[in-house]
């Protein structure tokens, strides 16, 4: 019996038998949409008549545990990025991440929000990135060709990425989780109310 | 050599009189009880084909001009029941070593050897007195085993208690007005006396047939009667619940095919359809029997009292099979109820090692017992796989010799209730299985430990006869075959494998569903060992979107949903629910006595009225006199 | 066979003595009650029972007579038994009235069996009511002395009804004595009979513990204590229970068919004795004191005994015989372990004697057999009563079957509170109650004897079979056999 | 209650010492000193105007000032008022609504979380949206979110990701 | 040696078919949507894919559970028989098939509830009642046919129908095949009767903790059933079919009858659902065994 997902033996494993199974990885890809910002209105003209994403066996799925694709839709703030990271470990191996518009990317137009990161690369390993503030149908049914191309090729491995460098990505994750001190000193014009009875944070 | 069936009795009487004295040293007495339980199905089994043995005490009794004479006697049907039932309780008693540790000793033993006494006289009684003096022991010591010295098992036992002393009560009546008939309290005379009096007067002798049919019914919880068993099975010791739910429920069904049936089948009765009146009312009633015990169960959260309503339903599947009269529903009746044995001891018994081992009866409590009692696990998988009836176990070839009777004989309805009763056994079986041994793992329970040997033991020897029983028909066949030929039906041999239908080349290789379902197996996991491996995770890692179940504070047995499994099918029953609810006429009733008898004590009490109740007395005699 | 005026006059010279000898009274007693035990034991196996006894060699229609048959006789053997068990389980020194009046009693009863003279029967049965209002008045607190006055009232009154009845008897035959009296009843006009019937009945039942009349037993068997309780129960019931067959069944019967001379009364008898099960047992269902059910209880059995005799055939009085021995050696029972209970737990509910069947495993299975057996459960001595009841009243007219469903009902509702009862015993004692007392080790043996009896009766009625079917021989042509005994030239 | 316009409302409050401004027909805006703008609120809530809709901060960094505003509404009148409160920029406390409406509690837990403005008598003050958040209030003009984001996400101006 | 190549060859026939079906039936779908759809061989392409990737188990009882639901239908598939010829030489019975069938349920069941996520507990628990609510009219049409052949060898009855079309059970027993259509659809689990694989309410039902092989297997077990459970619609009403072909091609029609209703109705609730279940087709089926029976 063969194991094709335990990581020293898939780099040493291009055989024929890899590249039948990347066919059939490449011709049924299930997506999990994680709709939080406005992409998640791109999706349906794509899955319907209009561009009809079925013909290439992609579909929508309900859980993480059946699903191939995480589609990230929008800008995410730290508390949404606390749940995508939580559904991105719970979803079995070979799996790809789809980054939607420029918001997911490098924090768009929330560029400077104290709140939305800037950069999901940092947090989990992403494949694709789809241009646009909220890329067309057309872009998307693009990108999803391409991914099924590099699946082909073998070279969507970004998900051994996060393991191989999980040290990495942590890091970065507990920066925005774990507890942490001021970031900027301004932080020491806080006004800190002496309640006549009691002290106030 | 020594009379075997005296030894029979003597040996439980003897034993319980030791017990009582030891009663302290727990391991001693109830390994003394495995060691009875063992010599009687040991003596039992050299009993086969033995029919003339005979004992009988002639008690000096002037009865109808003739010394009053007891006797028992081995007999086919008497022996089926009698070996099948000591081979149970054989079992069981293994499992009760361990079970009665310290800290559960219930200390029943030397009454549970009275009832084991009893339980061979009502077997082998060939005279009503006998028959009847047996059964009145069986009930008293099986009041006594369910109140087994504590509070609340009192209250459920006394609601079992009336019940039983009515059903009492009616068979005296009924044996004391067919022995009129005939002159002697022989069983098999009293029957041919009730069918001559079939053709003189119709009425009286159904009314005859009636007494004891209520007594029957009210034992093996039948329609009117099907309330007591949950009350009865989940206050009794864990251990004795086994015994009570699978033998004790069978002697109404002993009763009836060694009584009612043998009548109903030769006496001339205006016939309703292919069948006669009478069979048809047991078969209507047999179906209500299963149909409300299927419902009530799945409405169940103690798993006990769930399972005793499943056992209430399977009697109604052996009333069903019975009605038919026809030889393949007898088959199946008498095939079913040792089945029911079997299964219903495995279930009760595995239930009993969870509650040895959790002490807790409601089953939303528990959760997940699977991963820290396997062995246990797997012997209520194989109980409730046998007890929906699914091909390879047991359970499956009596429903089917059931089903294919009803249908010969053209009884739909009562066909389509069968069929509405098993399926919804499938849901309440699952739902014990879903609630209590799958699913989230309490806290509480992380260290339970598996049943301990003594149990593990008898629980696999019931699973291994479960699937030998399944495979093999012709155990259990053979014997039933040998029933039928000494009640005088010419039943051809039985076959090891086969079970014969009434139907054109029906007939059914139970052995040739078990190669198909190995085949299967072969097959699925010819698929599921060329996939890919897979990882290994814990209990909490669910999809629950994104959120972290114990960020809301949520304890593993609030993650479980097990509490209101069937809720939308329940609120489809409620307004029915409430509308005939026996339980409440019961309760309603009892007050009404008590009420009554508060107001007569009272009169006694207040002293004034002595003088004038006097007066009144010779009022009575006065107009007496003149009226009566 | 002169002898047998002892069995009445040594009580009664007891009684005088004892209201001497002041530490000795209850050796006395004992020592009496054993001789009279002994004595009639030898009268029934000497086997020239049946005979009539005349008193100063008078003959019988002037002078008074004893009749000694195996039934009377073997009624005095229980009489006496029942003293001779109440007087062991006495609890406590009793002063002289106790033992004098308890020898009275004694006397009293025994001289109830005896007597073939319907006056002497009419003393006699005074001397008993004051006998046992003098005994159960003894413990002089309220309640008992309560229930002595309540006793006394109505046994009075039923002692007047009895009294004009005999003088009515006397005015219109002539005679006293019962056989005299059986043997010219016939020649009365129908009216007159009817009058003393019912008064003689009214009479009787009082002392019968039958519905209208037994307002006073729940207070006598409470106000009384055990061994009281036993007397009132062993003795007075047992004596009525012979009064039965005496009066009713020989006197008032025609001869052969064993029924009352006139059918219409012995038909409100029988509704009379099924009202008194009824209203007994149900009355006994939820009653929270033990004594109080016992009573209901007795009341109840008294009510079954009557029903057997009045059905008249031959089955049902040999039931009702075997009532009579198993109701008096299981009544017994029930109020010798009442009597430890009560005093071991200290109240008289039955619900606070959890665990003492625990305690006493011994005493708790006498008593689980003593309600066994009331019960009318097989392989216990009162199934063969209640199956030959039973047996009987199917035989009789349509009017019995009532009478049977009612003994059913019955038999199941004392089934539920005896067993719920004795399964209170057997309960895990509640941890914060202590016992007061431990039961006295010689209650528990005679408990343990009679149920021993009471099981062997059960198993194998063969034993008594002999005495009781010559009993009931006696009963059913009892009008024709009582008056050869007593006119043998005749 | 017979309906009242925004005329007669503004001389009511005017007679009361609010000076109001009429915005439009349905929308009038009030100004309110930080001492007794309760009592007028209560006021306000007896004649009809029984909805709060929102509290939030303003901050003018310029006069040094915080600003408090009500929006109240009436369904009866259909008026919908703007009522201002100044409070300063060094001490910003402020009494609390919540006794007159209890929906108050998050409306200023939240303008404390991002303005740091300080509700006496609202119990609890804790933090409703941000995590684990030590800095200055992020909605006061001093505090510079794109320093912040820079050092907390790491982000280049015009996107420079890796 | 011959029943065991019999076996393989037939259990590897059933799954194709199934799985080819169950392409088609998306293919339809999209149809009805006016869009292509997946190519017919999609859901080969699916369980090849599902086998082939990682998947997590919660305990032994989910790789225990999954392998008893698809022994059981292919059990259940070895007993019916196809186009005439059977795999195994005994006869085939109704009773046998109905009862077979639940092992597949119960391992499916079992598996699910093992991984102790409350979706999949209420995925079951309306599984097992809308079992309930089909079981009974469609065992009630099957009594009738039971009655009219006198036999319950589902054989007999196939050559009861042999002759021309015009001696097809579903002229004989018009009603009783609507009331066995209308149990089919609540069978199948197809749209007006699917509240217990409802991925809007309770995301997939007790597929949300299958992944990988697991749900590959899940896949196999659906596709064998409905290969199941249209080849019983075929033996009863159609006649059950002289050629593999023809069988396969009325079989095809059963399966887009109900995949064309799939698209067309909304779900229904679970209550509901059990309700209309035992009025209608069971009303038809008591109806027809009326009929029947005079």
């Amino acid at each position: 019996m063969f194991n094709i997902n335990s990581l020293e033996q898939q780099d040493n494993q291009d055989k024929l038998w890899d590249k039948v199974i990347n066919y059939f990885r490449k011709r049924s890809l299930w997506m999990l949409h994680y709709c939080t910002g406005c992409g998640a209105m791109e999706l349906p003209p794509v899955m319907t008549s209009r561009w009809d994403m079925e013909r290439f066996g992609i579909g929508p799925m309900a859980t993480p545990r059946q699903a191939d694709i995480l589609l990230i839709t929008g800008y995410s703030s730290v508390r949404t990025m606390k749940r995508i990271i939580r559904t991105y470990e719970q979803m079995p191996e070979p799996k790809w991440v789809l980054a939607f518009g420029s918001c997911t990317v490098n924090g768009g137009m929330y560029w400077d929000s104290y709140n939305v990161i800037n950069n999901l690369g940092e947090y989990i390993p992403v494949d694709i990135t789809i241009a646009g503030c909220m890329p067309r149908p057309e872009a998307i049914l693009d990108s999803m060709l391409k991914l099924m191309d590099m699946i082909q090729a073998g070279e969507a491995k970004a998900f051994r990425k996060y393991k191989e460098n999980y040290a990495y990505y942590k890091a970065n994750q507990d920066r925005l989780f774990m507890e942490r001190g001021p970031v900027l000193e301004s932080a020491a014009l806080r006004y800190v109310h002496e309640e006549t009875e009691g002290g106030e944070a | 050599m020594v009379d075997k069936m005296l030894m029979m009795i003597l040996i439980p009487l003897i034993t319980a009189f030791l017990t009582t004295i030891i009663l302290k040293q727990h391991k001693v007495v109830w390994t003394l009880f495995l060691a009875v339980s063992g010599y009687l199905s040991y003596t039992l089994f050299t009993m086969y084909g033995a029919w003339d043995l005979t004992w009988s005490i002639e008690l000096g009794y002037k009865i109808f001009d003739s010394n009053l004479v007891l006797s028992l006697a081995n007999n086919p049907l008497g022996w089926f029941f009698a070996f099948f039932a000591s081979v149970t309780t054989m079992l069981i008693a293994m499992f009760s070593i361990a079970f009665n540790d310290d800290k559960h000793d219930s200390k029943t033993a030397p009454i549970w050897l009275i009832l084991i006494f009893a339980n061979i006289g009502i077997f082998f009684a060939q005279d009503w007195l006998m028959f009847f003096g047996m059964w009145e022991m069986m009930s008293m010591s099986s009041y006594f085993m369910i109140a087994h010295g504590k509070e609340i098992p009192a209250k459920a036992a006394k609601f079992y208690l009336s019940l039983s002393l009515v059903g009492t009560s009616t068979l005296l009546l009924g044996i004391i007005s067919v022995a009129r008939l005939s002159q002697t309290f022989d069983i098999n005379a009293s029957i041919d006396s009730l069918i001559n009096l079939f053709a003189t007067d119709y009425n009286k002798a159904i009314l005859y047939i009636g007494l004891f049919a209520v007594t029957f019914f009210i034992k093996s919880a039948v329609f009117p009667f099907y309330m007591w068993p949950s009350k009865a099975y989940a206050e009794s010791p864990d251990d004795f619940t086994p015994f009570l739910s699978t033998v004790m429920s069978k002697y109404g069904i002993y009763g009836i095919v060694l009584f009612i049936l043998p009548i109903l089948q030769n006496a001339d009765i205006p016939a309703l359809g292919q069948i006669n009146e009478p069979a048809y009312i047991l078969a209507v009633l047999g179906a209500i029997t299963s149909v409300l015990g299927t419902i009530l169960a799945i409405f169940e959260t103690d798993m006990k009292k769930l399972f005793a309503y499943s056992s209430v339903a399977n009697i109604g599947y052996i009333v069903m099979g019975l009605s038919t009269l026809s030889i393949i529903g007898i088959q199946g009746a008498l095939f079913h109820s040792i089945n029911h044995m079997v299964i219903k001891s495995a279930i009760f018994l595995s239930l009993a090692a969870v509650i040895y081992r959790t002490g807790e009866r409601e089953m939303h409590k528990l959760g997940g017992l699977a991963y820290r009692m396997p062995l246990t696990f797997m012997v209520y998988l194989l109980g409730i796989i046998s007890a929906a009836g699914i091909p390879p176990l047991n359970g499956f070839a009596s429903k089917w010799l059931i089903i294919q009777a009803l249908m010969s004989q053209n009884m739909l309805f009562v066909v389509i209730a069968m069929i509405f009763a098993s399926t919804g056994a499938f849901m309440y079986l699952f739902r014990v299985l879903a609630s209590v041994f799958l699913g989230q793992l309490p806290d509480k329970y992380k260290h339970i430990k598996e049943a301990p040997l003594l149990m593990a033991i008898p629980m696999t020897i019931i699973m291994l006869l479960m699937l030998a029983i399944g495979v093999l028909p012709g155990i259990i066949m053979k014997p039933v075959n040998a029933v039928l030929i000494g009640m005088g039906y010419d039943v051809q041999e039985a076959s090891w494998t086969t079970v014969h239908s009434a139907f054109s080349n029906s007939d059914l290789n139970v052995t040739n569903i078990f190669y198909i379902f190995m085949a299967g197996a072969a097959i699925a996991l010819v698929f599921y060992l060329f996939s890919a491996k897979s990882v290994k995770v814990t209990q909490d890692d669910n999809y629950t979107a994104g959120e972290l179940p114990s960020d809301w504070g949520t304890t593993p047995e609030r993650f479980n949903f097990s509490y209101g499994f069937y809720q939308p099918f329940k609120e489809m029953f409620n307004p029915m629910m409430d509308l005939i609810s026996f339980d409440r006429w019961m309760a309603a009733f009892g007050k009404i006595v008590e009420r009554i008898s508060n107001g007569l004590s009272v009169l006694y009490t207040k002293s004034e009225g002595a003088i004038l109740m006097l007066y009144i007395g010779v009022a009575i005699l006065i107009i007496g006199g003149w009226i009566i | 066979m002169n002898s047998s005026l002892f069995l009445i006059i040594i009580p009664l010279m007891g009684a005088f003595i004892a209201l001497f000898a002041k530490k000795a009274n209850r050796l006395m007693a004992i020592v009496i009650t054993l001789f009279m035990e002994i004595f009639s034991i030898i009268i029934y196996l000497s086997g020239k029972l049946p005979v009539s006894v005349e008193i100063g060699g008078w003959q019988p229609p002037y002078g008074i007579n004893f009749v000694l048959t195996p039934l009377s006789v073997g009624f005095i053997i229980l009489i006496n038994l029942a003293a001779i068990i109440s007087l062991f389980i006495i609890r406590g020194e009793k002063s002289y009235q106790f033992y004098s009046t308890y020898l009275v009693l004694l006397a009293a009863s025994n001289g109830i069996v005896l007597t073939g003279d319907i006056f002497n029967f009419y003393i006699f049965s005074e001397l008993t009511a004051f006998g046992i209002t003098a005994l159960i008045a003894y413990p002089k607190d309220r309640k008992s002395t309560g229930a002595a006055i309540k006793y006394l009232i109505l046994a009075s009154t039923a002692a007047a009804f009895l009294l004009i009845g005999i003088g009515i008897v006397y005015k219109t035959l002539g005679t006293l004595n019962i056989a005299d009296i059986a043997s010219k009843i016939s020649l009365l006009d129908p009216l007159t009979l009817e009058l003393i019937i019912i008064l003689m009945l009214t009479g009787i039942f009082v002392e019968l513990e039958l519905f209208p009349f037994n307002m006073w037993v729940p207070k006598a068997y409470l106000g009384g204590t055990a061994s009281v309780n036993v007397m009132l129960h062993g003795m007075l019931g047992t004596a009525g229970a012979y009064t039965i067959t005496r009066i009713l069944l020989t006197m008032f019967t025609v001869d052969g068919s064993g029924l009352l001379v006139n059918v219409n009364i012995a038909n409100s008898v029988i509704v009379i004795a099924l009202l008194t099960i009824l209203v007994s047992e149900i009355a006994a269902f939820n009653e929270k004191k033990i004594k109080k059910v016992l009573a209901f209880s007795s009341m109840g059995q008294m009510g079954l005994i009557i029903f057997g005799f009045m059905i008249g055939n031959e089955q049902a009085i040999v039931g009702a015989f075997y009532l009579v021995v198993a109701n008096f050696v299981a009544k017994t029972i029930l109020f010798v372990l009442t009597g430890e209970f009560i005093a071991m737990s200290g109240s008289g509910n039955w619900e606070d004697m959890k665990g003492i069947g625990r305690k006493h495993p011994v005493a708790g299975l006498a008593f689980v057999i003593g309600s066994l057996s009331l019960m009318g459960v097989p392989f216990f001595a009162g199934f063969w009563g209640k199956l030959g009841l039973i047996q009987g009243a199917i035989n009789g007219s349509a009017f019995m079957v009532v009478g049977i469903v009612i003994v059913l009902i019955t038999a199941i509702i004392e089934g539920i509170y005896f067993l719920k009862i004795a399964h209170t015993l057997f309960l895990e004692k509640d941890s914060d109650r202590e016992y007061l007392s431990k039961a006295r080790v010689h209650s528990i043996v005679i408990a343990a004897i009679l149920a021993l009896a009471i099981i062997a009766i059960g198993v194998k009625p063969g034993l008594i079979e002999s005495n009781i079917n010559s009993a009931t021989d006696e009963i059913l042509n009892s009008t024709s056999n009582y008056i050869d005994i007593v006119f043998p030239r005749r | 209650m017979n309906r009242i316009t925004v005329e007669t409302l503004l001389q009511d409050l005017a007679s009361r010492g609010l000076n109001g401004e009429k915005i439009s027909e349905q929308q009038i805006k009030v100004f309110a000193s930080k001492d007794n703008f309760v009592n007028h609120l209560h006021y306000l809530q007896t004649i009809g105007f029984e909805h709060l809709a929102n509290i939030n901060g303003v901050d003018y960094i310029a006069e040094n000032e915080f600003e408090v505003v009500y929006q109240v509404y009436s369904y009866e009148h259909k008026i919908h008022i703007v009522f201002k409160v100044r409070i300063p920029r060094e001490k910003p406390v402020i009494l609390t609504v919540v006794t007159l409406w209890e929906q108050a509690q998050f409306y200023e837990q939240e303008v404390h979380e991002f303005y740091g403005i300080y509700f006496e008598g609202n119990k609890d003050l804790s933090h409703l949206f941000l995590e684990n958040w030590n800095d200055l209030p992020p909605l006061r003009k001093d505090f510079n979110t794109e320093e912040f984001s820079e050092k907390l996400f790491g982000s280049k101006r015009h996107g420079g990701g890796k | 040696m011959m029943t065991v190549f019999n076996i393989i060859l037939y259990s590897l026939f059933a799954i194709l078919v199934g799985l080819i079906f169950l392409g088609i039936g998306r293919k339809v779908a999209a149809r009805v949507h006016l869009r292509y759809g997946p190519p017919f061989y999609q859901s080969i392409i699916d369980v090849i894919k599902l086998m082939s990737r990682e998947s997590i188990t919660h305990n032994f009882v989910m790789d225990l559970g999954m392998v008893m639901a698809l022994t059981g239908l292919i059990g259940t598939m070895l007993y019916i028989p196809i186009a005439g010829h059977i795999a195994f030489e005994s006869n085939t019975n109704i009773i046998v098939i109905m009862y077979l069938m639940a092992i597949g349920h119960l391992g499916m069941a079992m598996a699910v509830s093992a991984s102790g996520n409350p979706y999949a507990n209420i995925g079951v628990s309306r599984a097992l009642t809308m079992m309930l609510g089909y079981e009974v009219p469609f065992f009630t049409v099957m009594l009738g046919l039971i009655i009219y052949n006198q036999s319950s060898s589902v054989m007999v009855i196939n050559l009861a129908q042999a002759g021309s079309i015009w001696n097809w059970n579903i002229w004989q027993m018009p009603i009783g095949f609507i009331a066995a259509e209308m149990a089919l659809q609540a069978m199948m689990g197809e749209k007006p009767f699917d509240a217990m694989i409802a991925p809007a309410e309770i995301a997939s039902g007790p597929m949300v903790e299958l992944s990988g092989r697991y749900l590959g297997l899940g896949f196999l077990t659906k596709a064998v059933g409905v290969f199941v459970e249209t080849a019983l619609i075929v033996n009863f009403f159609f006649g059950g079919g002289t050629s593999v072909i023809t069988f396969v091609i009325k079989q095809l029609e059963v399966f887009l009858i109900a995949v064309i209703f799939d698209n067309i109705f909304p779900r229904y609730k679970i209550e509901q659902a059990v309700k209309f279940l035992w009025i209608f087709p069971m009303g038809l089926a008591v109806i027809q065994l009326i009929l029947l029976a005079i």
